[in-house]
Parts: structure tokens; sequence; C-alpha cells
């Protein structure tokens, strides 16, 4: 059992506090995202899981057990770093090595599992050469390697793709993924990049400003935002956001422009909302059945798809429309919308349920 | 990790461990050893000690004239003195302040003290009565001069000067000769470096116009009718261009072997450094390149010179007092020793009336020179510990005396700030 | 074909700018160069007018004359001394520099402002002190005690230019060796110590440079020749003798300069790295 | 990065070794210096006994002190400010653009490690009356006839020192001048070229503000040096002549181990001491603060 749980963890530097008490669960063999934008603290969290940081009140429970006051070393922890952190001085089989060496592994046990783990990530030509002599995405390896040596109860991974360029990047993810299937082990993955936490993460643990905003499968987040700061967050391109009223009805949305729309449900009334809408669920449509009016402005053709950006009385719009959309800047469209799968918010940014009185 | 501790261990051991030393050893210091022409006789002392004294050792430190009593304090107050010391008369009372020196009127008998003449011993005894060195070679400081130079300037050789116009005028008189191939020629080499050694070099003059630096009641003073009148008569030379800017003691040594000066001061051992740094170009001699006479006679027709001897003294941390007396009284009495120390070094060897009278040196013209300026001679007149700092208060004034400034106004100056210091 | 005035006028420009160069360079350097043209004359072409650069006669008779066991014990003397200051400043001043770099604790700054504030204490001052409490400890004449006083004068801008170094050492490489089991102590030994190597060469070059020329110490708490540092035993032992031996004196002087010149020359990039890197960030 | 809790002793070990260092054999030696200087401490004295301001008086009233600090700053004061130019323009020379930067900077820069006891030696050579190459030099163009005693003429040995002091200590202003021209973005000074500013707009404007700071660091790192600098002093000219190169440092030295005068020299320490804290405050305030 290697579970990870942190209880009503803060962190102060000086008097400023940057994490407000976070309580988070992850599972044995799970593989958990922790994503937001830059200085939301998910970093440090990360840290404080890893023993990096202290943490300045609250609890961290590996396996049931506290560590809190234990260093990284004695809590059976691996973590992988964005610069790679290998040792420049030492040749690849030696950065693999070093964590056995410090554990004091007989010295055959650690040649078999460095080994080994060069077989399993394709490094096995590689270990006599210095990190100055790798490639970026065979550093990246070396630094998978040396978490995996010693199979650990819980693997940390900080931002470790950002430094790759975009094509290994989508390689690495699935590697990860696969290594993650392998060794079954418990895994935390930092990232600020919403497509690697979609994709790699069985669970999504948002965060901003010091807080966990939410927490859920990928699709539970793309399709259930908590706020409109998941809303934009997850997805791209993001979520369409615009700020208005609900009648008294709670069945009209209306902008300050006068324009207005009719909701597919029902929310209680209230004076100052913001309605999301996602590319997806919208659709270009020439007919009179379109819901807005509007004019386009800019087509980007992305070869599977075309984003087309609309100006209507509500504000711009984003549309996702087919790859071969006959969209053209200037021409006067209409756009429909999936009624169903519109996300309402209140003045505080968090999510309606529709039907509430 | 392991050879990190044991290798910190060895360095601290090695670099803490002071010097072992055999039980039997005896340490010398001084500047015996930093003239290379000296170096032979300290090797005979040394050889000849070991042979009376065997399962001895003698060391010997070198340490240059000028820094040997720092360095003798040092050496005391850090505990690890020599157990010989060589000085000159005027720092034995520093050490024997500090409790550096032993007494010796115990190490040695009567008999043995009764060679040497009293006037000299008196010198070293202080106010407890007691003897805290010897005197070793005696230096009485004749004039050295260039007879070649004074030919030229179309003087006498062989008639030195006998008053201080005289003087005087010889000096000016060889200052205008023309500059030689390598530089110009100075009628006087005098000494006014920046140290308090060029102002101990300035007492012989003070001594030869009737004057001294110590006044009848003890106190030290430089602002009196001779001092100022000796002064003058070094400033008149200094301000015509006569005596060379700023020299020290050895550059003037090299200005006189290398012939382009007319007068030196020095004692015993000028014909040893002439003879050494000329590489033998130069004959002392009365008839040679260089000559000697006394300084002339004083105003009032009294004469008198200054010792700059060398003494030797025991320390009152050496654990051999005896072993060291015996060194003392091989170098002191030993007529082998004072005889070798002669002919290496031409230096009037011993304070002992009986061994100056005889052999090579009772046969030296050059020798005897010096023996008969014994009976006028003083050692150091400043008998006190800051013996080197007063001498300093008054090494800015003399300078400035030399470039032409007020004379009593600097005197007066530099006796105020030797008032000062002593005050403290 | 003809060039063009403003490519002229660039040319000339350049010219200027190389001549005024080699000109500023070579003002700097005349006092070796005479330095190194007097020890290799024959005494007697020493006092020529005018001066000659290159010798007539070249001699090395004034090096040879320098073989003696006095320099020779200077030489290992200061040698020691200065290999165990550099050693022992440069370890104990990354320790420190380490600390301050690597642990978050009040007082860091102020520990460093310390540290620099104490190169400006007056050295004849400290050395009342230090003279009384190396009596007291019997460290008096013996190489600890330079050891330990130049040790103690250096050790700050070695722990200057190691934690400028050190700070901008990334940190993740020894987070990585933290979380690999590595105790701080380890990581500081076995993944730090390596990467800083050319910051390590230059506090010790630093260290060794200062302690090799330093004089007041050497001077004042030893007393034998066998314990005595170069410049020290040049001036007490030394200078009396050779008054107007010029070519004899230079010839000293060149060599009293070699170990350190052929130091810097083997480490001297390594050492401006370290130096410039630790100036201008800090 | 590692917490005190977590780790006190490794903590404890990394400082131990240079606080005990520093504590014992500096801080401890300067706040007992100090206190020494209220005293009539020596070693030349069986007892030690506390005399108040005494020292201090003894010296303000001594008007050689007076010239003692006055030489001081004259000869500290003036090194500095040539070192620092003559660094500035050397690290601007060469990085005109110009080719071998690297051989000539380290030629400039083996002038650093040469030892003080060395260029004392090379200086009573170099500025011998009769045969030093500065009088050869002087009297081949004209300038002095004869000879010209640097080393006895009060107004001349001054700058025998500070030649040797600026001498010494340009390679180091100008290495770290040009580690800092070097850092200031190309894209700046090309910027500003476009912008049409020449060579001396540029300097003025762009150059020198940036490395204003970074100079007057060196500047004063190489002032705190220059006064602790005993060798030229002590050796070359033994502080004359007239007492014209007598530097606080030689004359607290003697003080302390030719006199062997404790407290006299404790107080001229302390004196320095306190000379160089306020010296460093209006520095930082006046100096420093402006373009921080």
């Amino acid at each position: 059992m290697a579970n990870v749980q942190t209880r009503n963890i803060k962190k102060k530097y000086g008097s400023v506090e940057v994490l407000h008490g976070i309580d988070l669960e992850i599972e044995d063999k799970e593989f958990v995202a922790l994503v937001g934008p830059s200085g939301c603290g998910k970093s440090t969290l990360l840290r404080i899981i890893a023993g990096l940081e202290e943490h300045s009140g609250g609890d961290v429970l590996i396996g049931g057990e506290t560590v809190s006051d234990l260093t990284p070393k004695d809590r059976d922890i691996a973590m992988v770093f964005q610069s790679y952190a290998l040792y420049p001085h030492k040749n690849v089989y030696e950065n693999l090595a070093f964590t056995l060496r410090m554990r004091n592994t007989p010295k055959g046990e650690i040649d078999t599992k460095v080994r080994a783990a060069a077989e399993a990530l394709n490094l096995t030509d590689y270990l006599d050469r210095a990190p100055a002599q790798l490639s970026g995405g065979q550093r990246q390896r070396v630094a998978m390697g040396r978490a995996l040596v010693r199979k650990p109860k819980v693997f940390l991974f900080d931002e470790p793709l950002s430094n790759l360029d975009a094509k290994l990047r989508v390689e690495m993810r699935t590697e990860i993924r696969r290594l993650h299937q392998d060794l079954n082990a418990t895994s935390i993955y930092v990232t600020h990049d919403q497509v690697e936490a979609m994709t790699m993460a069985d669970r999504i643990v948002v965060l901003h400003d010091g807080d966990i905003i939410q927490v859920g499968k990928p699709m539970e987040l793309y399709d259930a935002p908590a706020t409109t700061f998941v809303a934009s967050f997850i997805g791209s391109p993001q979520m369409n956001l615009f700020e208005g009223n609900l009648d008294a009805a709670g069945g009209h949305f209306h902008v300050s422009t006068g324009s207005s729309i009719r909701l597919g449900k029902q929310y209680r009334s209230e004076a100052s909302v913001t309605l999301g809408i996602r590319p997806d669920d919208l659709e270009l449509d020439a007919s009179d059945a379109a819901d807005i009016q509007g004019k386009i402005r800019v087509v980007e053709h992305t070869g599977g798809e075309t984003l087309v950006f609309v100006d209507t009385p509500f504000g711009p719009l984003c549309v996702r429309a087919p790859a071969r959309s006959q969209a053209r800047v200037g021409d006067i469209t209409g756009v429909k919308i999936d009624r169903e799968r519109l996300h309402m918010f209140d003045a505080s940014g968090l999510r309606m349920s529709a039907g509430g009185a | 990790m392991k050879y990190l501790y044991s290798s910190v261990l060895a360095l601290t051991m090695a670099t803490t461990i002071p010097q072992m030393s055999a039980a039997e050893d005896v340490v010398y210091s001084g500047w015996l050893g930093t003239y290379s022409y000296l170096e032979p006789v300290a090797g005979k002392m040394e050889e000849k000690f070991e042979a009376n004294n065997p399962g001895v050792d003698f060391i010997r430190q070198d340490v240059p004239f000028e820094k040997a009593l720092d360095q003798a304090t040092v050496a005391h107050l850090g505990g690890n003195a020599s157990d010989l010391i060589h000085l000159i008369p005027g720092w034995v009372p520093a050490l024997q302040a500090i409790g550096g020196l032993a007494p010796l009127d115990d190490l040695f008998t009567d008999e043995e003290l009764a060679q040497i003449p009293d006037a000299a011993l008196e010198a070293l005894r202080f106010e407890d009565g007691k003897l805290y060195a010897l005197p070793w070679v005696p230096g009485p400081v004749m004039m050295f001069y260039n007879r070649n130079l004074l030919e030229q300037a179309g003087f006498d050789p062989d008639k030195p000067p006998t008053t201080w116009d005289e003087l005087k005028e010889m000096i000016m008189g060889v200052c205008a000769l023309p500059a030689g191939d390598d530089g110009k020629i100075y009628g006087l080499a005098l000494r006014s470096w920046s140290n308090p050694n060029a102002v101990q070099w300035s007492i012989p003059w003070i001594y030869g116009f009737g004057g001294d630096v110590v006044d009848g009641d003890g106190n030290i003073k430089f602002n009196t009718p001779e001092t100022r009148a000796a002064y003058s008569w070094l400033q008149d030379i200094s301000t015509s261009g006569c005596a060379p800017d700023g020299f020290s003691v050895g550059e003037t040594r090299n200005l006189m072997a290398s012939g382009k000066a007319g007068f030196i001061l020095e004692g015993p051992w000028g014909r040893g450094l002439f003879n050494n740094l000329s590489e033998n170009t130069i004959k002392t001699g009365a008839d040679g390149d260089i000559w000697v006479a006394p300084l002339p006679n004083a105003p009032d027709g009294s004469h008198r010179t200054i010792g700059n001897s060398h003494v030797i003294a025991i320390s009152s941390a050496s654990k051999n007092k005896e072993l060291a007396a015996e060194f003392v009284k091989l170098i002191l009495f030993d007529q082998d020793i004072t005889d070798t120390y002669f002919e290496l070094s031409d230096q009037v060897s011993t304070p002992s009336a009986a061994l100056l009278a005889q052999g090579p040196m009772g046969a030296d013209e050059f020798t005897q020179k010096f023996v008969e300026e014994l009976q006028v001679y003083n050692e150091s007149p400043i008998k006190h510990p800051k013996f080197y700092a007063i001498l300093d208060q008054v090494v800015p004034e003399y300078q400035r005396i030399l470039k032409g400034a007020d004379i009593e106004s600097s005197l007066e100056t530099a006796d105020k700030q030797i008032e000062r210091l002593l005050s403290r | 074909m003809s060039v063009s005035a403003p490519i002229l006028r660039r040319r000339a420009n350049q010219a200027a700018l190389y001549l005024s160069v080699c000109t500023l360079v070579l003002i700097m350097l005349i006092p070796i160069g005479w330095m190194l043209s007097t020890s290799f004359k024959p005494l007697r072409d020493v006092f020529q007018t005018p001066p000659q650069w290159i010798p007539d006669e070249i001699t090395f008779k004034n090096y040879v004359a320098q073989f003696n066991e006095v320099l020779g014990t200077l030489m290992l003397n200061s040698m020691i001394v200065a290999v165990g200051a550099a050693v022992l400043a440069t370890f104990v001043g990354a320790m420190t520099a380490y600390g301050i770099s690597r642990f978050r604790f009040k007082g860091g700054a102020l520990l460093m402002l310390f540290f620099m504030g104490s190169l400006a204490f007056p050295v004849p001052l400290l050395m009342i002190s230090l003279y009384s409490l190396f009596v007291k400890l019997g460290l008096l004449n013996t190489y600890a005690a330079l050891i330990l006083g130049h040790t103690a004068v250096t050790i700050p801008v070695s722990i200057w230019l190691l934690k400028n170094f050190f700070d901008q050492l990334p940190r993740e490489v020894e987070e990585a060796a933290y979380v690999d089991g590595a105790s701080p102590l380890k990581v500081f030994l076995f993944v730090v110590l390596p990467m800083a190597r050319p910051a390590l060469a230059a506090s010790a070059i630093f260290v060794f440079v200062v302690s090799w020329n330093e004089l007041l110490f050497g001077l004042t708490f030893t007393s034998t020749t066998d314990m005595r540092p170069l410049p020290a035993g040049i001036t007490l032992v030394f200078l009396q003798e050779f008054e107007g031996a010029w070519s004899e004196m230079m010839a000293l002087a060149v060599m009293v300069s070699i170990p350190v010149l052929i130091l810097f020359f083997f480490f001297q990039k390594t050492f401006l790295r370290g130096v410039t890197a630790g100036a201008v960030k800090g | 990065m590692f917490s005190i809790r977590r780790h006190p002793v490794f903590f404890v070990v990394l400082f131990a070794p240079a606080l005990l260092l520093v504590g014992g054999l500096m801080l401890f030696p300067i706040v007992n210096g100090i206190r020494l200087s209220f005293t009539n401490a020596s070693p030349l004295r069986a007892e030690t006994r506390f005399v108040g301001v005494e020292n201090f008086i003894y010296l303000f009233e001594d008007p050689r002190f007076w010239e003692v600090l006055g030489n001081t700053v004259y000869i500290c004061g003036l090194s500095t400010i040539f070192c620092t130019i003559l660094g500035l323009v050397v690290a601007l020379l060469l990085d005109s653009g110009i080719r071998f930067v690297g051989f000539f900077r380290a030629a400039v820069f083996q002038v650093w490690v040469v030892p003080w006891i060395v260029i004392a030696i090379l200086w009573g050579w170099l500025f011998n009356d009769e045969w030093g190459i500065v009088n050869q030099f002087l009297r081949s163009t004209g300038i002095i006839e004869g000879q010209m005693a640097w080393m006895f003429e009060p107004k001349l040995a001054p700058w025998v020192v500070i030649f040797a002091y600026s001498w010494r200590a340009v390679p180091f202003v100008m290495v770290i001048a040009l580690a800092a021209l070097q850092g200031i973005p190309k894209e700046v000074n090309e910027a500003a070229e476009i912008d049409g500013a020449g060579y001396l707009n540029r300097l003025r404007h762009i150059t020198l503000p940036l490395l204003q700071n970074i100079l007057l660091v060196a500047a004063l790192l190489e002032a705190v040096r220059f006064l602790q600098e005993v060798t030229i002093p002590l050796v070359l000219t033994q502080g004359g002549p007239i007492g014209a190169t007598n530097v606080l440092s030689l004359f607290t030295y003697k003080a302390a181990f030719t006199e062997w005068d404790f407290g006299l020299a404790s107080a001229a320490g302390t004196v320095w001491l306190l000379f160089v804290i306020v010296f460093a405050g209006v520095y930082n305030r006046f100096l420093l603060r402006k373009s921080a």
C-alpha cells in the first residue's frame, strides 16, 4: 500500500502563505496530475511530499504513515526533475547507480538493476557517456531511469517534459504512462500543460493560488468544471465565457448590449453570472435556425480542424468547425449552440446546477 | 571520508608539532652568517665549539642586523629564544626589560672578566648591578677615506684632515670631481635613509663636535649647541649635493667600495667589507686606495668616538647557560678563534687587551689604529628599552635638516617627540 | 580597385585601437620585462647608459647564485603554508558558502555581511591579539600559526566566491541526489564539491597567491629560518646582503614570482571564470 | 533547500569551522584589540592598566599621526582612483571588438600575481637614482637632468608607492570591468547605436551607468586592500623620507611590533577600523544606493 495523503498542508514563506491547507488523497498505484498556472503552488506541494520543502502546518502520509519529519531518503520516493538534474561529473551508469550506492546496495545487485533499467529505457549503449554527450530525450530517459532503478513506493514528476521539443514530448508521454503501468507505483505528476494532464493522469488535481479547486477524472473536469478558472484552464481552445445576467425565470441569459439567449435548462435567477460554451459545442450554421448571428473575424486552419473566431453581440466567440470549413473572414454567419451543454457560473465563479430554485 | 579524516589529522599534526630539538643544542642567533665573508668564521667557531663539547650541536640562526632586535624579542616572547643572542649595546636594555637576558656574573670567573676593559663592561651593567651582555667585537668608529680621490682633488692623501673645516674642504673638493662612467662622485657617504640606524650613525658626528645625546641628568636631548653644530656641518655638505640622498648603510658602503665616495664612517669591519664588496680590487692600507683616520677633534680640543660594537648575551630562557657561556668564552678569549676571525674579516675580534696586543692583530697597522681609538670610545649613550623608537622620532627631523630645514626647530620637535614617547 | 573612405577610416580606427591596446599592455609589462632583462645580465652590464633591453651577454650566474639552502627552505616553507591555507580556507569556505546558499535561515545575509566586513579589519590590530593567542597555544613559530592566520584573512573571499558559485548552481541536481537517498553531507561531498571544481580552484589559487605574498604574519609569528615564509625571509635575510647587486636581486625576484606565475599560467582560465562569476553576479 | 530543523547537525558542522576560525582569529582579536586600546598593554610591561582614552589623546595630539592619516588617505585614495580609471580604460579597449582579448587579458593579469615583496625589490631598482629605468627615461626625454631622488623627496616618494599600488591593482579592476562589460547584452548597445548614439554617448549614457556599481564595489575592495598593504612602505621606503610614506598600516605595525606598545597600536588600529566603517557607510549611502 502506498497511497499518499496530505492533510491540511500549509506553507508560508515569511508572512506570505502560498498553500492554504491542502487535503489530498491519492490512491495506491494511481497516476495523479497536479495542474495549475505557474505560481499556484503545485511544485511546492510536490516538493513538500518529496520532503524537499518543509511545510508550515498539516501532515503528509505515505502508505498511511506520517512522513512529515522524515528526510526524502526515508520516504521511499523517487523524483524526476524538469532540468533532468543529472550529475554532470558522473557517466550514465554512475548516475543510475548513485541512488543504490547511497543505500549501500551490494555491488552485484547495483549492476543488475542498473542494466535492467538501462535495458528498459534503451540506454544500454550509452552507459559510459557523460550527460553532456547525450541528447535531450536521452537525458530525460536517464533521469527517469535514475528514478526507476530503485522501485520506490511513489514516483514524483516535476514538469519532466517541459524542456523537450513538441514531438519528443508526445513520445515521452506514452513512455511515462507505459512505465507507470509496468511499475504499478503511485505517481504524482506536476505540469502546467493541461494536455499532458488530460492524456496521462487517472485523476487531475487543479490548483489555483494555493488552493485545490477541483479533483476528478480528466473527462469529469472537462464536462463539469467546478469554476470558471477550471473551465478556462482545461480544454483547448479554451471555453468561451460571457458575463451577463439571468432573467427572473432563469431561462434566459442577457448581456449588457441587450442581446439574450434562451437556455436549455432552468437556473435560479442571478443578477450576475458567467455563461460558458466550449467551442466543440458550437456549430457554424448559415440557416435561420442559428442561435446567434456574427461576423467572422479570424479563421485558423490547424489541419485536423478549423477554429473560427466570430464577433457576436455577446462578444467574441470561438467555434470549432470541420477541417475543410468554407468560412471566410468578413462573412456574416450564424452560430448554433448545443443548449444541453452550456455551463453556468455564479458571481463568485462557482458552477451553478440547473433547476435550482 | 576515512581518508579525509586521516589526512586532516596528519596535516594538523605536521603543522603544530614544533621543531623537536635535542637537549644538547646551543642555538645562536645573529647576523654573523648574513655576511658571506663572515660565514667561515662562524663555521670555525662551530667546529671548535663542537670539538670542545662532544655531543653538543651548534645551530646558527641568521638574522640580519636591522631586524635582530625585533626577532630576538619575538623569539623570547614566543618562548623559543636562542641560547646566544648577538646584539649591539643599544639593544640590551630592551631585551633586559622583557626579562630576556640571563645575568652573566656567575657564569664567568673574575679572571675572565678582568681581561675586558672596565669601561666596556660598565656599559652593559644594569641598575641591579648585574652584567647582561659581554662586549665581543669592539667597534670604535673612524673615518675611512679614498686616497685616490683625495689626490685627484688636489689634496695630499698622506695628510688626512685634522679639523672639521679641513674635512669639509676635502669633502667638497672630492665632490667637485667630474662624474665617472658609472655615476657621480660624492664627498661623504652619509647614511640618511628612513631608518633609526641613520640617526645612530649621526652620533659620531655629534661626539666629534664635543656633544652628546644624553645630558648630565641622563635625559635624552638632541637640541644642544654641539648637536646643532654637527648637524649644521652635515647640512652644508648634504645641501651642496656632496652626500647621497637617502642612502642606506649598504648603499653607502657600495659607494665607498666602488670608489665613488671620498669619506665614510666605519668601524674596524670596514676593511673586510670593502675588500669583499669590491671583490678585492680595493686595497686598504697607508699606501693603498683607502685608509683610516680618527675623526677631527672637537672645537674644545677633546676627542671621543662612539663604539658601534657587537655584544653577546645569553638568553634567560636558555636551558644550557653553562654551555652557552662556554661558547662565549671561546669566541672572546680563544686566540685561535679571535685570530681567525680577524684574519677572515679584518675585525678587531676581541675585547681582550692582551689578545689585541699580540699575534696578527698586534702586528697589523690597521688594527692598531683602532686599538688606539679604544681609549676614547664610548658605547651607545642611550640605555633605554625603547632605543630604536627614540631614534625613530629623530629620523624625520634628521632627514629634514639634511634637506636644509631649520636645525633648531627640527631638533626641538625631535626632543619633544622623544619626551612624549618616554612619558608613556 | 580603390578602397572607399569609410572603410579606410574604419581600418585606421582599428589600427589605432590595436596600437593603444598593445601600448597599454606593454606599459603594464615593462616592470616585469625589465626585471627579467636585468636578471640575465652580468652585474657590470646592469649599470649601462642607455639601458639595454636585450643583454649583450646573457648569463645564468645570477640564478645559479640563488640556489642555496636558505632560499630552498624559505620556498618550501611558503609552499607548505600556502598549500595548507589554500586547502583549509577553500574547504572550510566551501562548507560555509554551501550552508549560506542552501539553508534557508534568517541571518544568512547578516553572516555574509560579517564575513565580508571582516576583510576590512585592520590586520596589525588583529595581530596584537593573535600574537598573544598563538603564544598561549604554543603555536608561535609553527606552520600552523601561519596557515591559520592566512586562512582567517582569506576565508571571507573564499566564502564569497563559492557562495556566488553555489547560488548560480542549479539546485535540482542536489535535490535529485537528496531524493536519491544521499544525506546532505554526502550531497555536499560527492555531488556539490565535484561540480564546484572550477570555483574551488579559483578560491584555492586566490588563497595561495595571498598566502605566498603575506609579509606581516611571517615577520611576526616566526622567528627562525626553518619556519619563515618567503617574503619575511627575503626581507630578513636577503635584502641586506644584496644591496647594489641588482642583477642578483632581480633573479631572486623572478624566482620568487615563478611558482605563482606557473600556477596562474595553468589555471588562469578557471581562475578568471571563478573570480568574475563571483564578482559580477555577486 | 535544507531546513535547520531536519538537519541541525549538518547545519552546525557546515558553519562551525568558519565561525571558529573567523570568530577566534578575527572577531575575538578585533574586540580584544579595541579593549586593549584603552589600556597600556605592552609585552615590555608586567602589569596592564586601564588608561581610558589616554592612547587616543596621545595619538591625536601627535602631529605625526595626523601626517600618517593624511598620507594614508593620499596614497590609498589616489591609488584607488588611478587603478579604477586605468582598469576601466584597459577593459573598454579590450571590449571594443578587437581580437586576442583572452591573450591581452591574461598578459595584463599576470601582474596581479606578482608578489608584493617582488614589487618592493623591483620598484627599488626601477626608481633607483642613478640607474633606474624611470630616471633614465626621464633623462633621455629631457624632462630631468642628472638624478631625481624618488626615495628621498617627500613629494616624490608617495608617488613611487602610488605607482606600485595602481600597477598591481589595474588587472583586478580590468578583469571585473571586462566581465561586467561582457555581461551587458549586445542588443542594448546596438539599439543605442541605431538610435544614433556615437561611441562617447553610448559610453556616457549606457556603458558607464551600467558599470557604475560594479566599478564602485571593485574600487572599494581595492581601497580596503591598499589600507592593509604594508610590504612596500615597510621594505621599500620604510615610511620615509621625512615620514612621507608612513601610512596607517605601517604605523600600527611598528607601534605594535617594533615599539611593543600594544595599547597605542590598538588605539591606532581602532581609529583605522572606525575610519573604514564610517567610510564604507558614507560610500554605501551616497555612491552605491543611487545607482542600485
